[in-house]
């Protein structure tokens, strides 16, 4: 029970965790289609700014500054370079954000290094929220931050004790998830914002001679995506590791969310996102393979098929490629994402 | 005396980036300390570096390059996979251009294969292999009362099938009371979030950890094992590699182990360089391979009285050197650098153990020492030698 | 009639013209070797070879089909694969096979996996098609490393070439040998490529790119327009990767890799996917890029980022575009105008890019080799990362090329524009005429 | 009102209007006639800033050559396109929605004034515009635009597609807007409904005003009617 | 023709289409004889283009029944139907934008001449397609216009060529969405001229709005309003119509004819 409720927990912060990530692409993707394969990238200069500028300041200034400075930093990429290539179609714009990653690459392990610098969560982060206490005899318990090292141990060997700290770090981070969504679905819902940039899509002249600056209107979408990815980046960097590879790791997991939920949906990534950091917490739980199902159903096997590396694979040992799975199935069955309105 | 011309094909971006690039400012700095007076054969050293970007397809290309540059010693170690390609393109280069080898000397590929069923005349390797590693691990296990259960979380690659495959054998003959309770394989660098197995190691009860992991699998995992409230022991082959100090901080502090043929505490002549090393780059010397490369080369070439690689091959079999932590010996049968081997833990840098690499604060404290015979293992190398 | 629609378009005309082409592509082929002879020139020229076939087939599916594809690397990789376990096979004896065919096998691996994967793939367009080739490209990625039966786990699988007897004394154990046996195929799939660009199911394709809907109403199904062609480009592509497993003699889990497929996708674009011989020229900048560009500087990401943006940003046609617009001004007998602008252009380029490359590579210099001292070779110039004269200099150097690129483009992109509205109004007054 | 003078405009390289001169004043609607290709959209396009051009275009006595397409409709000029250019995948509320500037507080029109326009729009509001029949997106454009409470509008071909019931249902409209002080600059097809409605009429040919008068005048001139609009 | 009624060149049972909860065509029923032309007309959104849809096959009807010469083709699919020898036009244009006037041309006649996916055989070896094709552009007289690229030619060009690409396949059946939408009178009227020369022989249905070409090009005029078929009948029988002129015509339309021609 204690390992499913933390299974669950870990799972849906996984989740949360990658809706953080991935919220402000949803949010450029969805309303300008620009596939933005710099997202990670502006995901990882949160994370640096946020440990430069959390040596200064302390890591919650940061946390605020760190976000503008990314979301300047993109918005100024967006009116220099993606607003020139905007006019070529959807193919060029990919490119010239991949060329962007790149240089970010580079020009963050210039800056900072190429190994991993320390950024540390505040003082405040350390530790758990609240703790899990299975006791064999006593049942389930929850305790509100740490639990005494007494109340982990058992003096009767008899007794299982198991205590499952929940970290602070994992609370916040799923905080500030959710608060990213309360605040993108805001900008989607209550401003025209989303409206315009919909319409500017297909007839750009069409919507600047209804009076709406368009540039300035993508410019700050891609600004606002990128600071989300920013503030993504401080708290991941912050709960995970800063290095120069955090951003080609979570580079194309994040687009299978957005894909997966339905592009331009953003609850559709929200359920995606949940969906799967619960399946893959859950996959790696499980030891299950071709092997044991075949064993299970009775199904007779040769010993050089027992022995062949497909069968053998376990659920938890393809539980990262599940995403992926996911998402070529959802495409194939429903081409417009869980909670898509339409196809690509 | 004459130039030795030598080329380093190793990633310098990407991944193990910072591992090849800290490495090849060992190889510059101990070419200037061993070239001339500093060997016996009194050859000038000369290194330099190709970027093969961790991949077998562009080592190859590299090692064009490097046979175009007049580059006869090839040195490589990141990534098994380069180096299984490499020692097979060695190979066959030899074969069809006589005359103008070139010999590859492995300074951290570890896949026991390239010594046994994939060895090769023309590879010499000087890091211990997985196997080597795990007998020595083993023992100390052997020695661990408080050791029960153990649960093998691995990459979902070679190396990582690997030390899953010699901890069940080698442990299983130590202590076979030990019970193996779970068994997992993730695929590489891609994982951010180890609390599901974190949450399942608990859930199985285990007390120990053994993993060939490395780079941000690692330290990821002992990160989140502190967060997770798990308390228990991992044996590690990689602690010490560039970056992984600076990502593991505190956490795991007296409880991460690692096993290699050296430490950061070696004292005597290592404890000078490291110092100057330190001074002059502002990073951590960690890979002893390079001394014994530079050490084996100038001993074998003065013998054979040639720089001449086939002839410094046929010297450097069976050969031995005395090198900073004993003398070491080139086995003949399958090239494997026979040599001590060291486990040591993750601590609070103190008086005794001062060294800390990457400003941590912390250090590798060693704690037991395994001479050559413990940690030697069998080969099954039938190698085709010349002639 | 017939007079004012060959005045419309000089380009095309005489056969003359395209024997001369094919003739010289055919020459370059066999004399390139004896101008880049080296070990390493060698490779360099035969990945070209492989490259070329490898973007040439991608842009059926991009340029002329209008599928963006983030898994192409599954065709050539798969094909590699299945090429080096038939040369094993060969080698063991266990199939008679002259190695010279090898890479046919490759090409009909690549060609029954796309039939395979591209059923799924194909049925979709546009964002949708992309995002299953990603997540296919990913899937077959990942599990070649679990699955080392076939794929040879990390170390790969590595075979022969010298297999089986040989033929007139051709046992490909010399590069030389396998170049040209690269050279030949090469020739062969870029005419057959062509060839099936002039061909009723390549004009099919190309509408479908333009406009699925309107296919549907002129008898064709699109699906199946796009999964014929998908096929296709799946054999090229699995004939390039039989072609680089004999090259190297061993197949590693990264040629069916995600940067394999983006390499395939940024190069064929930065050659200029709108023609047929753009991928040509992205095929070769990609074997020089990725192999020699690292080899020159350790700040290779770097300047390809930044050759990246820039090329999107100013040449979104990619350099064969480039090309034709002169192409076309010279075939209006204007570009005569324009050489004294493109020198003053050119030089002003170096000088800007001197300064610019001197100042990374100084930065990169202090970073990475601090062993060598402050000093650094920079194209025959010493330069000392940590000196101001150096710093100063390369500074200044870069401040004047800039200001003298923005004064040459202006008066490049004056000259430009006028004779590009000239050239307008003549096709005007001849259409109206 | 919107006096154009000498203007010129240019897509890329090629150049489309050469010298176009003519004036709109207050409250009045003035029918832009030519035959395809003249020049006429062009012109719309370009007093609205979404094509480069040269010249002079004043409103209201102010300069706005060069100025933004959305500064220009901010100035009180309103554009329904030619394309109909609806937004397909928002919908019809929606694009009404865009048309407004700001919240759309003092405009002379609402939701609901449209909605009794075109009750045909009212049934469809929350459709998506892209399935509209052609006629439904046509009137849509037009109301999209009378959202946005522009003091001259500038109509590209507003009947092309309709039924005759509505085009006479149009027709009305643009005389009511008339009498509400707008004016209109019309680009028409149909000269019957264009020479009855407007006050003036203007004919373009070539990428310049071949005439300038009223309607009357033009019916007067066979020469003009034969030679530019080949009737 | 002998005693028995022919087969009508395409006839609909019952026709039923909803998008949603809303009905769009409610029970149409019509039969169009072999080489006739019928002009369709009725109000803005009375379903005339999604009678083309549903003919044409890109939508499938909810219920009832298509037949093409007798046969059935609802819920094929429109290449299917295309290649039973049904071709329609769209009301926006809808052309290939990146292939020159010859090559859109072209595409239009491959299928009808049998060449189908073939990769083995060279277009320029195609000498019946590649008559065709220039037979084709020389009927729309964009001869001069053979190698620029369809994107950048004018509207009317356009249009043109988009009748072109329909009529290319020669198929029987011809649907056009307003064909001259858009056009000047001098250009409608040539076009109209054209229009009637290209598809001599065939069974052609026309939707309009413009009266003149209505009148002008059709044998029999269908009123579809809120989607249902209120007329069908010739032109006269339809302007008298009372409740044609009230759900359609409106009051001006004499004066328009008069207008007009
Ligand atoms: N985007 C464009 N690029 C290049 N030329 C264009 C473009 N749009 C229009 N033109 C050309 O400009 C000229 C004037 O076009 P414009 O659209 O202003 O004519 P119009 O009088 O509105 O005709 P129509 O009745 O076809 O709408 C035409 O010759 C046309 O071919
Ligand atoms: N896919 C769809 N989903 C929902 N409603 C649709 C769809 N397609 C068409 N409609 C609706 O069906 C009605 C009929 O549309 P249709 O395009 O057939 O009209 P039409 O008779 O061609 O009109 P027009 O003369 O204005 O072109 C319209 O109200 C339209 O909004
Ligand atoms: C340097 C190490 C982290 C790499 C390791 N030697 C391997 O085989 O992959
Ligand atoms: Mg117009
Ligand atoms: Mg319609």
């Amino acid at each position: 029970m204690e390992f499913f409720i933390i299974s669950m927990l870990n799972g849906l912060s996984y989740g949360l965790l990658l809706f953080m990530l991935s919220s402000g692409l949803t949010l450029i993707f969805s309303m300008m289609g620009v596939l933005n394969f710099a997202h990670a990238s502006f995901y990882m200069l949160g994370a640096y700014v946020g440990y430069t500028v959390a040596q200064f300041v302390g890591f919650w200034p940061a946390l605020v500054v760190a976000p503008i400075v990314v979301g300047l930093l993109g918005a100024a990429f967006e009116r220099q370079c993606l607003r020139k290539v905007h006019k070529y179609g959807h193919v060029p714009e990919l490119l010239v954000t991949f060329g962007l990653s790149y240089v970010i690459v580079e020009l963050v392990q210039l800056i900072w290094g190429r190994i991993a610098v320390e950024f540390r969560p505040p003082e405040q982060l350390q530790g758990p929220v609240f703790t899990l206490i299975n006791h064999s005899v006593d049942g389930l318990r929850l305790i509100w931050g740490t639990a005494a090292p007494e109340l982990c141990s058992a003096a009767d060997a008899a007794v299982r004790v198991v205590c499952s700290p929940f970290p602070a770090t994992r609370g916040f981070m799923m905080l500030v998830a959710v608060v990213m969504l309360a605040s993108v679905w805001l900008l989607l819902t209550r401003t025209r914002i989303g409206l315009v940039i919909q319409a500017a899509l297909t007839h750009p002249q069409a919507v600047e001679s209804l009076g709406h600056n368009v540039p300035r209107v993508f410019m700050l979408v891609f600004g606002a995506g990128s600071a989300l990815a920013g503030l993504a980046g401080v708290i991941g960097g912050s709960t995970f590791l800063t290095e120069p590879a955090m951003a080609a790791t979570v580079g194309s997991v994040i687009f299978v969310v957005v894909v997966v939920g339905g592009m331009g949906s953003l609850s559709g990534a929200f359920v995606a996102s949940l969906l799967i950091g619960v399946i893959q917490t859950f996959a790696v739980a499980f030891e299950y393979s071709l092997l044991t199902l075949f064993e299970q159903i009775g199904v007779p096997l040769s010993d050089s098929l027992r022995n062949n590396s497909y069968i053998r694979l376990t659920l938890s040992q393809v539980a990262p490629i599940l995403p992926y799975l996911f998402l070529v199935l959802i495409l194939i069955f429903r081409p417009r994402g869980l909670l898509g309105k339409r196809e690509g | 005396g004459e130039t030795v011309k030598m080329v380093r094909i190793d990633p310098l971006t990407g991944l193990l980036g910072p591992v090849g690039v800290s490495q090849f400012k060992g190889y510059q700095f101990f070419a200037e300390k061993f070239s001339g007076k500093g060997n016996p054969a009194g050859v000038k050293f000369e290194i330099t570096a190709i970027d093969n970007k961790l991949s077998p397809a562009e080592s190859l290309n590299a090692l064009k390059a490097a046979i175009d540059q007049g580059a006869r010693y090839i040195i490589q170690g990141n990534g098994s996979s380069v180096a299984l390609a490499l020692s097979d393109a060695v190979e066959k280069h030899n074969a069809r251009n006589p005359g103008k080898e070139v010999l590859y000397l492995n300074d951290s590929a570890v896949d026991p294969d390239l010594t046994n069923s994939k060895c090769s005349y023309w590879h010499f390797r000087f890091d211990a292999d997985t196997s080597m590693k795990m007998e020595a691990m083993s023992s100390f296990i052997a020695t661990q009362p408080d050791i029960k259960k153990i649960y093998l979380l691995n990459q979902n690659y070679s190396h990582g099938h690997q030390v899953v495959k010699y901890a069940k054998e080698t442990i299983g003959r130590k202590r076979p009371d030990i019970q193996f309770v779970g068994e997992d394989l993730h695929p590489l660098a891609q994982t951010r979030d180890f609390a599901p197995y974190i949450a399942k190691i608990k859930a199985a009860g285990a007390d120990t950890v053994i993993t060939g992991n490395w780079g941000s699998d690692l330290s990821l995992l002992i990160k989140a094992a502190n967060e997770n409230g798990y308390n228990g022991k991992f044996f590690t082959y990689y602690a010490g590699v560039t970056g992984t100090p600076t990502a593991l901080g505190t956490n795991g502090a007296g409880r991460v182990y690692q096993i290699a043929y050296n430490h950061y505490n070696m004292g005597g002549q290592m404890e000078k360089w490291m110092k100057e090393f330190n001074q002059k780059y502002n990073d951590d010397f960690y890979t002893g391979s390079t001394i014994r490369i530079y050490e084996m080369l100038g001993a074998a070439m003065a013998k054979a009285k040639s720089t001449d690689p086939v002839k410094v091959a046929a010297a450097m079999e069976g050969l031995s050197v005395k090198s900073f932590n004993g003398e070491v010996q080139m086995r003949k049968t399958d090239h494997q650098l026979q040599q001590p081997l060291y486990m040591s833990v993750w601590q609070k840098a103190d008086a005794k153990y001062p060294y800390s690499p990457e400003k941590t604060g912390m250090t590798l404290a060693p704690v037991a020492e395994y001479p050559n015979y413990v940690s030697s293992t069998p080969t099954s190398c039938q190698m085709k030698r010349p002639g | 009639m017939n007079t004012t629609t060959s005045t419309l378009a000089p380009v095309r005309r005489l056969n003359t013209g395209r024997w001369l082409i094919w003739g010289s592509f055919a020459l370059l082929l066999i004399v390139a070797p004896h101008i880049w002879g080296s070990g390493l020139g060698l490779t360099v020229l035969s990945q070209m070879g492989i490259a070329i076939i490898a973007c040439l087939s991608y842009n059926m599916l991009l340029g002329q089909g209008g599928m963006l594809s983030f898994g192409h690397a599954v065709y050539t990789g798969l094909g590699s694969f299945m090429a080096i376990h038939a040369l094993n096979r060969v080698t063991e004896g266990a199939m008679q096979m002259p190695v010279s065919l090898i890479p046919i096998v490759g090409g009909l691996a690549g060609l029954g996996f796309a039939v395979l994967f591209g059923y799924v793939t194909t049925r979709k367009s546009g964002t949708t098609f992309a995002m299953i080739t990603l997540g296919l490209g990913e899937l077959v990625f990942a599990l070649s490393l679990m699955i080392p039966e076939f794929f040879g786990g990390e170390g790969g699988v590595s075979g022969d070439r010298m297999a089986g007897e040989p033929f007139m004394g051709i046992t490909f154990g010399p590069q030389r040998q396998v170049y040209y046996l690269i050279a030949v195929y090469t020739f062969v799939c870029v005419a057959l490529m062509y060839a099936f660009t002039r061909t009723p199911l390549g004009r099919m394709l190309n509408a479908v790119r333009d406009n699925p809907e309107r296919v549907e109403f002129v008898g064709y199904d699109t699906q199946k327009v796009r999964y014929l062609a998908f096929i296709i480009a799946g054999f090229f592509a699995g004939i390039s990767g039989g072609l680089a497993a004999l090259n190297f003699e061993i197949v590693t889990a990264e040629v069916v890799g995600a940067a394999r497929s983006g390499a395939y996708l940024l190069f064929t674009f930065l050659g200029g996917a709108t023609f047929f011989f753009g991928p040509i020229i992205g095929g070769v900048l990609m074997v020089l890029a990725l192999i020699l560009l690292s080899e020159l500087t350790k700040a290779w990401l770097l300047y390809l980022g930044l050759i990246f943006l820039f090329m999107v940003m100013y040449a979104p046609g990619g350099i064969a575009a480039l090309i034709m617009m002169n192409v076309r001004v010279a075939a209006y007998g204007r570009l005569r105008e324009l050489t004294g602008s493109y020198l003053a252009l050119f030089a002003a380029t170096v000088v800007m890019l001197l300064g610019a490359a001197a100042i990374i590579e100084m930065v990169y210099h202090l970073q990475l080799s601090t062993t060598l001292g402050d000093e650094l070779n920079f194209l025959g110039l010493t330069l000392h990362a940590r000196g101001w004269a150096s710093w100063i200099g390369a500074v200044l150097v870069a401040a004047v090329g800039f200001g003298l690129f923005e004064l040459t483009r202006k008066r490049f992109a004056r000259r430009w524009g006028a004779i590009q509205e000239d050239i307008e109004n003549q096709i005007k007054q001849k259409e109206a005429a | 009102m919107l006096k154009i003078e000498n203007l010129h405009a240019y897509y890329g390289k090629s150049h489309v209007l050469h010298g176009v001169d003519f004036e709109v004043r207050a409250g009045e609607i003035v029918a832009l006639l030519g035959r395809n290709g003249s020049g006429r959209s062009t012109t719309a396009k370009a007093v609205m800033g979404l094509v480069d051009c040269e010249g002079s275009v004043s409103w209201k006595g102010q300069e706005i050559v060069g100025r933004k397409a959305y500064e220009v409709a901010h100035l009180g000029l309103g554009y329904v396109p030619e394309n109909r250019d609806i937004f397909p995948t928002l919908t019809v509320h929606q694009n009404l929605m865009l048309g407004q500037k700001g919240t759309g507080k003092g405009s002379r029109w609402g939701f609901e004034d449209m909605y009794t326009m075109f009750p045909r729009l009212k049934e469809r509001q929350h459709t998506e515009a892209g399935v509209l029949s052609g006629g439904e997106q046509q009137m849509l454009t037009l109301c999209r635009t009378l959202m946005g409470d522009p003091d001259l509008i500038i109509i590209d071909e507003p009947t092309e597609g309709l039924a005759p019931k509505i085009v006479e249902l149009v027709a009305e409209y643009l005389q009511a807007l008339k009498a509400r002080g707008i004016s209109v600059l019309l680009i028409e097809q149909k000269l019957t409904i264009a020479m009855r409605i407007s006050d003036r009429a203007l004919v373009m040919g070539h990428g310049s005003i071949v005439f300038d008068g009223t309607p009357e005048q033009l019916k007067a001139d066979p020469a003009v009617r034969k030679e530019w609009l080949e009737v | 023709m002998s005693g028995i009624a022919p087969t009508p060149a395409l006839e609909l049972r019952d026709l039923r289409k909803s998008f949603g909860k809303t009905e769009i065509i409610r029970g149409v029923n019509l039969a169009v004889q072999p080489g006739e032309r019928v002009g369709i007309i009725g109000p803005n959104g009375a379903g005339k283009s999604t009678l083309f849809n549903l003919i044409s096959g890109r939508f499938a009807p909810t219920s009832g029944q298509v037949l093409l010469n007798g046969q059935r083709i609802d819920g094929k699919r429109p290449f299917e139907i295309n290649r039973a020898g049904l071709s329609r036009s769209f009301q926006i244009t809808n052309i290939f934008p990146k292939l020159s006037v010859f090559e859109n041309l072209r595409c239009g006649v491959l299928w009808s001449l049998g060449y189908r996916y073939t990769f083995l055989k060279f277009l320029a070896d195609l000498t019946d397609a590649n008559a065709r094709a220039e037979q084709l552009l020389h009927m729309i007289q964009l001869d001069r216009k053979r190698d620029v690229l369809a994107m950048n030619l004018t509207y009317a060009e356009q249009r043109a060529l988009e009748i072109g690409i329909t009529i290319a396949g020669g198929a029987n059946v011809i649907l056009l969405d307003e064909p001259t939408a858009g056009m000047s009178k001098s250009e409608t009227s040539r076009f109209i001229a054209l229009i009637k020369d290209v598809t001599e022989g065939k069974t052609l249905l026309t939707v309009e709005h413009d009266m003149g070409v209505v009148f002008g090009l059709a044998d029999r005029i269908a009123v579809v309003v809120y989607g249902e078929v209120l007329a069908f009948d010739t032109p006269d029988a339809v302007r008298a119509n009372e409740r044609v002129q009230e759900a359609y015509l409106g009051s001006h339309v004499a004066e328009e004819q008069g207008a007009g021609h």
